[in-house]
């Protein structure tokens, strides 16, 4: 019998680059929008504007572009468990709201020294991701697909909120945490730093401004890598057609779950960070409004492109206080028109359509030859 | 004497949780099981028939007129969406739940503005009747008979006439039903009319018995789609058996642990059905039968 | 754990403290700044839409009179949509950039304890001006509303007088409702009463089919409802059309979202609500109080006991602040201490309560009868808020900014 | 020669629609072998079953003597199993040269990945083709890719669903002589096919299946004077 290594290489150099050389390069790819100086030229100068804009701003402003900030994770995990993986959850929320109750019942309990609150994030975003591949797990293994992804995310959810709003009672603690059913839980410390000579309270302004700046920054990296990575590669083939790529000979199942997993972690993030933030939490952040943001802000955005969903959210939601300031009572009005139009004319998104648009920036799939 | 009653009453919460829920998803079912269309405006379309029923009932038009003025109404606005926005996203049926977001979230902050944040309703008609020791509504009774009409309606619609045969074809091969000279988009359009107009009287049905707000559709959503979900595809093979089951799980559940646990039962149920059955009640039973 | 998180609070308020102490010295001279975060859109806005026109009265009166001790009040008015995100966005918008001196918020006590925390740490100073489940023990809070003793420490005792001893409590699901039901418990119990059944009712529900069959399944009196929102009023239509029947007795219906108004009679037909005002009450003070609110908005729907709430809170904000002679929050709270800061308004003469910044009030008695006209049968006057100062609150020696209830009372200590 | 494939007592029922009936079946390593058939004969039910994409009834798969009949359809690829579907299942919205690192990257990495990539490109005459998006090839193109994709890993047994479905007749000649330079290197092609022309090209043996079961089996040329199989393939047309 022949040898049916027909096209493998015989003796091919070794890959002798290091591991970290490798995933730089993968900040640069087929799944992700932008490449080249110019682009990393640009990306670089707004960041560095990012950073360098709260001393031209006053501590309200920046507070609430922290604020924004802390939502970013939510719709950059969405945007690859939907955008990158195909598949639309729509209980975001529930990984969100879970990761914001944990944070706060570990903080209330233990407290805020020794710098206990950043493991506290940590712990909570663990817990919505362990979540989320629970639920992944059941419903990619149980061949759930489609718009029925949505349902049961939804239905989720929904039972999370509804199953909180009634834990009123003085019987629903956790420790020293009440978890004070609908009216919300609240009494948790903010992030906090050590620091020499006291604590560092990352109360909403600079400070905390900059430490999600710098979250935000790696945590967008760090998704450029992975999904210009084999994983990111595989999770496209799957989205495109997963009969095919189960054909190759992947566990299409495994990697939906992953990134169903990621999305959860992510969603956490935003929401212990969310819960840190404004000191408080309610079952209401996992109900059907509040899941159904996410879906807005990536939509608008950009689903295709992480780039575009992380822009897209902080233009969505700038868009909808400003008109909540300014439009009064039209606001919800225009949030509803926003969406129609998007979905009528810019059905890959608003930002999504603009990048392209700009061209320079170059597109996926679009290089010639390595 | 006492065992009857206790019997009359099982029956009458199930009956009731049935009516309700095979009402309020007929429109959803009609649109989703057909079209392939996530309505998130659906309870919006409710919403529309309740006010143009409270509406012209408090003008003086008898409330069976009414309601029917209502569906119709609520229909008409439903052909109009399906030719300004939804017919341009058939084929991408994760944005037609986006945009029908948004049109609900128009319509619910719209309606407030211009009409503002309540509306007088109608009183339930009727009154009263005593079984046993306890009294009962017939208008719920009256409900009751509705969501059985309304099934054997829709049977007749889709099986027995020349649109419903038409529909059934173009919705199952649109190339074919358009190479024998049906006009799809017409088709289209009507079906989402017709589902538009069920929505149209599960709200001008229940709109004696509920507050009138510009919110009131969304009380209705999560009980539709998850009969919907649960029922499957066909609505006929599915959303009927699915209305009971989840009606007897409902009624069961609030009656020996309370409403809470009826409103997680719910829930809870969609999951489960949907991980053990992918393809609802419809595709099990279709599959059984064979 | 406690003493951890106030040192946090002090830290914060330090940092805080340069620009607020220099912005409050520089405006002295200025304007009043008054912001207003209320429900004008989304679930609530039928309840908290009028109590944006009474800020609105209430300020255009104040200017027209010449202002709080000579300065003209103005009012920084947002949207919150019945969204807590929005009421932790706008009461830090508030605070931070447009430096207002007090802020008039909130609706519902999610929303509240949604902001509370950010007028914590910035030290504001806040009036909720709502009915609602009552034990908020924080400096920064001024409230207003009536709160549970006041409402069933009257309704109840009246009611099992009147029809009898047998309750049943249906109420939302929620804490609110909870506590609510925990204060009638206790008040059936001391007044030798029997509570026949208590069923909670998750927020959203609008099938009431099982719970009318519970209720008649007992042989209960009067039926004690507790229902919120507009999904769970449609309980009352649906119990008059099974020819349920019984008296009902509430706190939070009529005064609040005036469904007398709103649903076809007879469908509320004998239900009692204790108020502390509705439009309804034939007072000389109320009439005027009317007048002039319709006169400045002619299409108000119904001007509601938190309508009259804001009005008073308003007022009495005047009152404090003129006699302090400054906004400082310090001065303005050490005049709340003496204990005399009362106002004679729509609703009767009100006074604020030192130890606990809660309002007493005249409480009205309203009884909806078939034809949803509403009758007085009595009237309770002065009833103070008792509960949390007797329970330990005591905010002119220390500030827990903690919320309270019966089943976890104060520390003792 | 060794034995590389065989299904045993293979039976698939949907419904009442019987779709697989006692298919005994074995393969030859080496061997290039063709399904013919008139629609509805059951040819792609039994590709997929074979792929694990739907399970047998009852009855046995054996492939390079593991029992597979359990196993999930990406466990078969990784046994050694490859497919290329009738309608072209190629990633669209990726390119060309994607498509092939998705289709190798499970198994190879860094240079190896480049330079198997740069080889198949080379065989399947894509070379110039490595940007374009996979959608915008021509329909031959998007077949060759495919089976590009579906080689490149070194399977065993390559399973092809009508590889030549609307080609021109160029193109079928093409996609003929690159079968046969797979099958010299080693892999085993099972191949189902309508174009009598192009299966005389490329099979050296043909099995003939009808209302699911095997009615047939011998050489092309046995096939092709076998009374029976013409008349099947008759009444197919008549249809």
């Amino acid at each position: 019998m022949n040898d049916a290594r027909t096209f493998a290489p015989e003796a091919a150099p070794r890959d002798r680059r290091s591991g970290l050389a490798v995933w730089l390069r993968r900040l640069e790819g087929p799944q992700t929008m932008g490449r080249g100086s110019l682009f990393w030229l640009a990306a670089g100068l707004a960041l560095l504007a990012a950073a360098a804009y709260p001393q031209f701003s006053d501590d309200y402003t920046v507070g609430n572009a922290a604020y924004f900030l802390v939502w970013t994770f939510m719709a950059m995990g969405l945007g690859v468990v939907w955008g990158y993986g195909g598949a639309l959850s729509f209980g975001q929320t529930a990984f969100f709201g879970l990761a914001g109750y944990a944070y706060g019942v570990l903080t209330i309990n233990v407290g805020a020294a020794y710098g206990f609150t950043w493991l506290a994030l940590i712990l909570s975003v663990a817990l919505g991701g362990a979540f989320a591949l629970l639920i992944g797990y059941f419903m990619f293994f149980g061949r759930i697909r489609g718009v029925f992804i949505g349902i049961v995310t939804l239905s989720v959810t929904l039972v999370l909120e509804t199953f909180m709003a009634q834990t009123a009672g003085p019987q629903w603690r956790i420790g020293e945490a009440r978890l004070n059913g609908f009216n919300g839980m609240s009494g948790m410390p903010p992030l906090t730093l050590p620091w020499p000579g006291g604590d560092l309270v990352l109360y909403p302004g600079a400070q905390l401004y900059y430490a999600l700046l710098a979250m935000v920054a790696l945590c967008y990296l760090g998704l450029r890598m992975l999904l210009n990575a084999p994983f990111g590669n595989v999770l496209v083939a799957i989205r495109e057609n997963p009969e095919r790529a189960e054909m190759l000979g992947y566990d299409v199942r495994v990697y939906q779950m992953l990134a169903f997993g990621l999305g959860g972690a992510l969603a956490g993030l935003s929401g212990a960070l969310y819960t840190a933030w404004g000191q408080y939490i309610t079952p209401s952040s996992m109900g059907l409004t509040s899941a159904a943001l996410p879906i807005v802000w990536v939509a608008v955005g950009g689903r295709r492109d992480i780039t575009a969903t992380l822009l897209g959210t902080l233009l969505v939601l700038t868009a909808f206080q400003q008109l909540t300031i300014y439009g009064s009572q039209y606001a919800l009005v225009a949030m509803g028109a926003l969406l129609l139009f998007t979905v009528l004319l810019a059905p890959d998104g608003v930002v999504y359509t603009a990048m392209e648009r700009l061209g320079r920036l170059g597109r996926p799939g679009r290089r010639a030859g390595r | 004497m006492e065992l009857a009653a206790t019997l009359f009453s099982t029956a009458y919460q199930f009956g009731d949780a049935f009516a309700f829920l095979v009402i309020s998803c007929a429109g959803l079912a009609v649109i989703f099981g057909m079209m392939g269309v996530i309505n998130l405006a659906h309870g919006e379309f409710i919403m529309c028939g309740a006010y143009v029923t409270a509406a012209t009932a408090r003008a003086g038009l008898p409330l069976p007129l009414a309601i029917l003025c209502g569906a119709l109404v609520a229909g008409l606005v439903g052909m109009a969406l399906e030719r300004a926005v939804i017919r341009h996203l058939y084929h991408r049926p994760l944005d037609s739940i986006i945009a029908t977001w948004g049109v609900s979230l128009i319509a619910t902050q719209g309606v407030l503005i211009v009409l503002g944040s309540t509306m007088q309703g109608v009183g339930t008609p009727l009154g009263g009747v005593a079984v046993g020791d306890r009294s009962y509504s017939l208008y719920r009774l009256v409900l009751m008979g509705a969501a059985v009409a309304l099934l054997a309606g829709l049977y007749w619609l889709f099986y027995r006439t020349r649109f419903g045969v038409v529909a059934r074809a173009t919705i199952e091969r649109p190339q074919m039903a358009r190479a024998l000279g049906v006009d799809t988009r017409r088709v289209y359009g009507l079906t989402f009319g017709l589902g538009a107009a069920l929505a149209g009287l599960a709200g001008g049905l229940y709109a004696p018995t509920m507050t009138m707000v510009p919110t009131m559709g969304a009380t209705f959503m999560v009980e539709s789609f998850v009969t919907v979900v649960v029922g499957g595809a066909d609505i006929f093979v599915g959303a009927a058996p699915a209305a009971a089951i989840l009606a007897a799980i409902r009624a069961g559940l609030t009656a020996w642990y309370g409403q809470l646990f009826g409103q997680i039962g719910l829930l809870v149920a969609v999951i489960v059905v949907i991980r053990i059955l992918p393809g609802g009640l419809s595709a099990f039973i279709k599959r059984a039968r064979r | 754990m406690k003493t951890n998180r106030k040192a946090l609070l002090t830290s914060a308020a330090l940092a805080a403290a340069a620009g607020l102490g220099a912005a409050t010295a520089l405006a002295q001279d200025g304007p009043i700044r008054i912001g207003v975060l209320e429900d004008q859109s989304g679930d609530f806005a039928a309840a908290t839409m009028v109590k944006v026109h009474a800020i609105e009265l209430a300020a255009k009166e104040i200017n027209d009179a010449g202002g709080i001790a000579g300065r003209p009040v103005e009012l920084v008015v947002y949207d919150t949509q019945s969204d807590n995100r929005r009421y932790q966005e706008f009461m830090r918008r508030v605070l931070q950039q447009d430096k207002v001196d007090v802020v008039f918020a909130g609706f519902s006590s999610a929303s509240r304890e949604a902001y509370r925390p950010i007028v914590n740490q910035f030290d504001g100073l806040a009036f909720y001006n709502n009915q609602y489940e009552g034990g908020v023990c924080d400096a920064n809070m001024i409230v207003t509303g009536a709160v549970p003793e006041q409402q069933f420490s009257t309704l109840i005792p009246w009611m099992m007088e009147t029809y009898g001893p047998k309750v049943y409590t249906l109420a939302a699901d929620y804490n609110f409702g909870q506590i609510s039901a925990e204060w009638v418990r206790q008040i059936v119990a001391e007044n030798g009463g029997e509570m026949v059944g208590e069923e909670f009712i998750p927020l959203g529900v609008s099938q009431f089919s099982q719970t009318i069959q519970n209720i008649q399944a007992t042989d209960a009196d009067f039926v004690v409802t507790l229902l919120v929102g507009a999904a769970q009023a449609s309980y009352y239509e649906q119990a008059a059309s099974a020819d349920v029947g019984l008296p009902m007795a509430s706190s939070v219906n009529v005064g609040q979202g005036y469904e007398h108004k709103r649903f076809t009679p007879p469908s509320l037909k004998d239900m009692y609500v204790t108020t502390n005002y509705i439009e309804e009450i034939d007072t000389p003070a109320s009439k005027a109080f009317v007048e002039k609110f319709r006169a400045m908005f002619p299409d108000e729907p119904y001007i509601n006991q938190e309508a009259a709430n804001s009005y008073i809170a308003m007022n009495l904000y005047k009152q404090m602040v003129e006699r302090a002679g400054s906004t400082d929050h310090d001065a303005i709270r050490a005049e709340l201490g003496k204990g005399d800061v009362c106002f004679d308004g729509p609703s009767g003469n009100v006074c604020l309560d030192p130890k606990s910044q809660h309002m007493s009030h005249t409480i009205f008695l309203a009884k909806v009868e078939a034809d949803h006209s509403i009758a007085f049968p009595t009237v309770w006057e002065n009833i103070a808020p008792y509960w949390l100062g007797d329970a330990g609150c005591d905010l002119t020696k220390n500030d827990p900014s903690a919320q309270y209830t019966p089943s976890s009372p104060p520390p003792a200590n | 020669m060794t034995e590389i494939l065989r299904v045993a007592g293979l039976n698939k029922a949907f419904g009442g629609v019987t779709v697989a009936r006692d298919i005994d079946f074995a393969l030859e390593a080496g061997a290039m072998h063709c399904l013919i058939g008139p629609n509805g004969a059951g040819k792609s039910s039994f590709f997929r079953l074979l792929l694990g994409e739907h399970a047998p009834d009852s009855g046995t798969i054996t492939f390079r003597g593991e029992d597979i009949t359990r196993l999930r359809p990406f466990q078969r690829i990784r046994r050694g199993m490859s497919v290329k579907f009738q309608v072209p299942g190629i990633f669209k919205a990726l390119s060309v040269r994607q498509n092939l690192e998705v289709a190798f990257q499970n198994h190879l990495h860094g240079a190896d990945l480049a330079a198997t990539v740069e080889r198949v490109l080379d065989f399947a005459s894509l070379g110039d083709e490595a940007g374009t998006p996979a959608g915008v090839l021509s329909h031959g193109q998007q077949q060759w890719l495919e089976i590009g994709m579906a080689v490149g890993v070194e399977p065993q047994l390559l399973l092809l669903d009508e590889p030549t479905a609307g080609m021109s007749p160029d193109e079928t000649r093409r996609t003929g002589e690159m079968l046969h330079a797979l099958n010299a290197r080693g892999i085993t092609i099972l191949a189902v096919e309508h174009d009598m022309a192009f299966v005389e090209q490329i099979a050296k043996r043909v099995t003939v299946l009808h209302f699911g079961a095997i009615f047939a089996e011998g050489s092309i040329a046995e096939m092709i004077a076998h009374e029976g199989v013409q008349r099947i393939y008759l009444g197919a047309a008549d249809e």
